[in-house]
């Protein structure tokens, strides 16, 4: 019994850990398409992380095929969502970093 | 701890509506309010009102946000500068302020459990309801059983409120094959929309007939559903959706959901209790509120699924149409 | 410490409720009224679900092990306020969509204008 | 376990915070629904998480509800952006 307690809470501490760096990266990486790219990628692990924590913590009832509809409906949308967003993003005109510094020299020229 | 949490996400709730206050961007402050509703529902799961928060997660962050989208497509996004002074306003508001904290100084303290609104009524239904209803969900009980009269009024408003704007707008329909219906460049969402859409139905009827023991009931249960085919619409756009669920179907569809449950009411008269007497509907009082409470149930969650889809529709079309023009 | 923990909810409360009212009296465009309105609804909601509240209770769903429940009334009443408070907002966003299509604007002062000249 | 689980409340409370300080003040209009985003994901899990925490699991049906509208939230944004062109 302790032993699973030891790992569940490895994995939220984990699933935390991702989800904050996530956090800082929404606002230290320098242009849109970085930031999104921190936020996806992180998001998805700590989703799967701190949900497989709470699985352990479970007797195998209605609550474990709850966690298990939400990491998959998780697993599903969140990148999902995210490409959708990256790829409004660029038909909308937005530029990475260096496209927008080398427009800018084109127009110092 | 829970006191910890909810003054943590009270002091959340604030600041996103002093940010609103200020922003001139309309888009940005839909978005803000999509974020209000969920850390209201977040509080109201915090202070034990599930079902409540369940609504308000569905109802008020979803088809508010939805529909308040709706209407900037049609309006525009930007809020004019106002030239009106605002040192009235915020005389009146500071005053008005003032005297509510002034008046909640007299209010019994929080969470106390000899307060009044303790007293009455609720203890009778905390402590008989699980027995003369038989079901573990208090809220579901009150709601359908109890109050069952003041809920049928609430569907009616609800049910009102769909022909209110269904003559204010009405429901637009376009030529068949529209070009720029849907999100018809984002392939990967055609085929995440396609398979998450019967997940969010069959969540959809568990919330309905689950609600008796967990969270959940018509009210809910009726939006998530309208939220499948919403999503539908969104991805697929708006014509393809008309040819899965007709407007004029969902018309009949709201009223008869009304009819379903006032039929109810008339039933047990007729069966010589009083209108909404679940206690007639079997030979045991208990069953009888059973069948009671999963027809009147059925009844909210046709009649909210319909009207929330149509009230969906008439915005829908009326942006497809402003973007043609 | 004991007095803030027992009105620190209302007072909130009343701060969102001011936040709402200030939104509604001061901003000209009609969408951003209803955003206003919608704000000053959800406070009233939080004031009656504060007041249901009962300190070491847990929600009104019938567990084994559990004596002390929340009171369940004004869960009912905000459950269905909330559904028909929705439902009346769509009404007033309907009125502005047909506003906008009237006088082509949403500004308070500009259509008022507007009908002074008709 | 309790103390731990405390403890992840409290962290994802920071991170929600953080995203709801990116969506208050966002650089561009997509980062303000990357912020909103982030901020619907990692409800989801608080939910998840207080429910153990509180001892009353059964209440993970909030927590699905949420993820399906804040999914459905983003694609009506991303709708409403075919419509009129996104500024700032």
């Amino acid at each position: 019994m302790i032993v699973i307690d030891i790992i569940s809470g490895i994995l939220l501490i984990a699933g935390v850990f991702f989800g904050l760096s996530g956090a800082i990266g929404l606002f230290r990486f320098p242009d849109f398409f970085t930031r999104v790219h921190a936020a996806s990628v992180t998001d998805s692990i700590s989703a799967i992380l701190i949900i497989s924590g709470l699985l352990l913590q479970t007797s195998f009832d209605l609550n474990t095929g709850k966690l298990l509809f939400i990491m998959v409906f998780l697993l599903i949308t969140s990148p999902t969502a995210s490409h959708a967003l990256a790829k409004s993003a660029r038909h909308g005109g937005l530029l990475t970093m260096p496209e927008a510094s080398q427009k800018s020299q084109e127009q110092k020229q | 701890m829970a006191e910890f949490i909810d003054l943590v996400l009270l002091a959340m709730l604030a600041i996103t509506a002093l940010r609103v206050i200020f922003l001139k961007d309309l888009f940005a402050v839909v978005m803000l309010f999509g974020i209000y509703s969920f850390l209201s529902a977040l509080i109201f799961v915090s202070l034990d009102a599930v079902d409540v928060a369940f609504t308000e997660a569905s109802v008020g962050a979803g088809i508010s946000t939805v529909l308040m989208l709706g209407t900037l497509a049609l309006t525009g996004r930007k809020e004019k500068k106002n030239e009106n002074a605002s040192i009235l306003p915020l005389l009146v508001v500071g005053v008005t302020g003032a005297a509510l904290i002034y008046g909640t100084l007299d209010m019994p303290p929080f969470g106390h459990p000899d307060n009044p609104i303790h007293e009455h009524v609720a203890p009778r239904y905390i402590e008989e309801s699980p027995k003369e209803v038989g079901l573990p969900n208090m809220v579901t009980s009150v709601l359908a059983s109890y109050r069952g009269f003041d809920t049928l009024g609430e569907t009616v408003v609800v049910f009102s409120a769909m022909i209110g704007v269904l003559a204010l707008l009405g429901v637009v329909r376009r030529e068949e094959s529209a070009p720029e219906s849907g999100l018809q460049s984002h392939r990967v969402l055609h085929v995440v929309a396609k398979l998450i859409i019967p997940l969010i139905i069959l969540f959809a009827l568990y919330v309905q007939f689950h609600g008796d023991f967990g969270p959940g009931g018509g009210f809910q249960a009726g939006v998530i559903a309208a939220a499948a085919f919403i999503l539908y619409a969104l991805v697929f756009g708006l014509p393809m959706a008309f040819a899965v669920v007709e407007p004029k179907f969902l018309e009949k569809m709201a009223a008869f959901g009304v009819l379903l449950y006032a039929s109810v009411g008339v039933y047990s008269m007729l069966k010589g209790g009083h209108f909404l007497d679940y206690n007639q509907l079997a030979a045991d009082p208990v069953a009888g509120q059973h069948y009671g409470i999963i027809i009147i149930e059925l009844g909210v969650g046709i009649t909210v699924f319909a009207v929330m889809l149509s009230i969906f529709y008439a915005f829908g079309s009326q942006a497809e149409r402003s973007n043609v023009q | 410490m004991n007095f803030i923990f027992d009105y620190y909810n209302y007072w909130i409360v009343v701060f969102l409720m001011m936040a709402g009212f200030y939104i509604v009296i001061s901003a000209g465009n009609l969408v951003k009224k209803v955003v206003g309105l919608s704000i000053f609804q959800t406070s009233v909601f939080m004031l009656y679900i504060s007041m249901g509240k009962v300190s070491g209770g847990t929600a009104p769903i019938v567990a084994e092990g559990v004596t002390q429940y929340s009171n369940p009334l004004p869960h009912v009443l905000i459950l269905t306020a909330i559904v028909v408070g929705v439902a009346t907002t769509a009404v007033g966003l309907s009125l502005i969509v047909r506003i906008k299509r009237a006088y082509g604007t949403v500004e308070e002062n500009e259509f008022e204008d507007k009908d002074d000249a008709i | 376990m309790t103390g731990i689980l405390a403890a992840v409340c409290v962290a994802i409370l920071v991170v929600m915070a953080l995203a709801l300080s990116r969506a208050l003040n966002a650089p561009t209009v997509y980062d303000r629904i990357l912020g909103v985003n982030m901020f619907g994901t990692k409800t989801v899990l608080f939910i998840a998480v207080v429910g153990f925490f509180m001892g009353r699991p059964d209440f993970l049906d909030i927590a699905i509800v949420y993820a399906l509208i804040n999914f459905i939230g983003m694609v009506a944004v991303l709708r409403f952006f075919e419509y009129t062109a996104p500024i700032e």
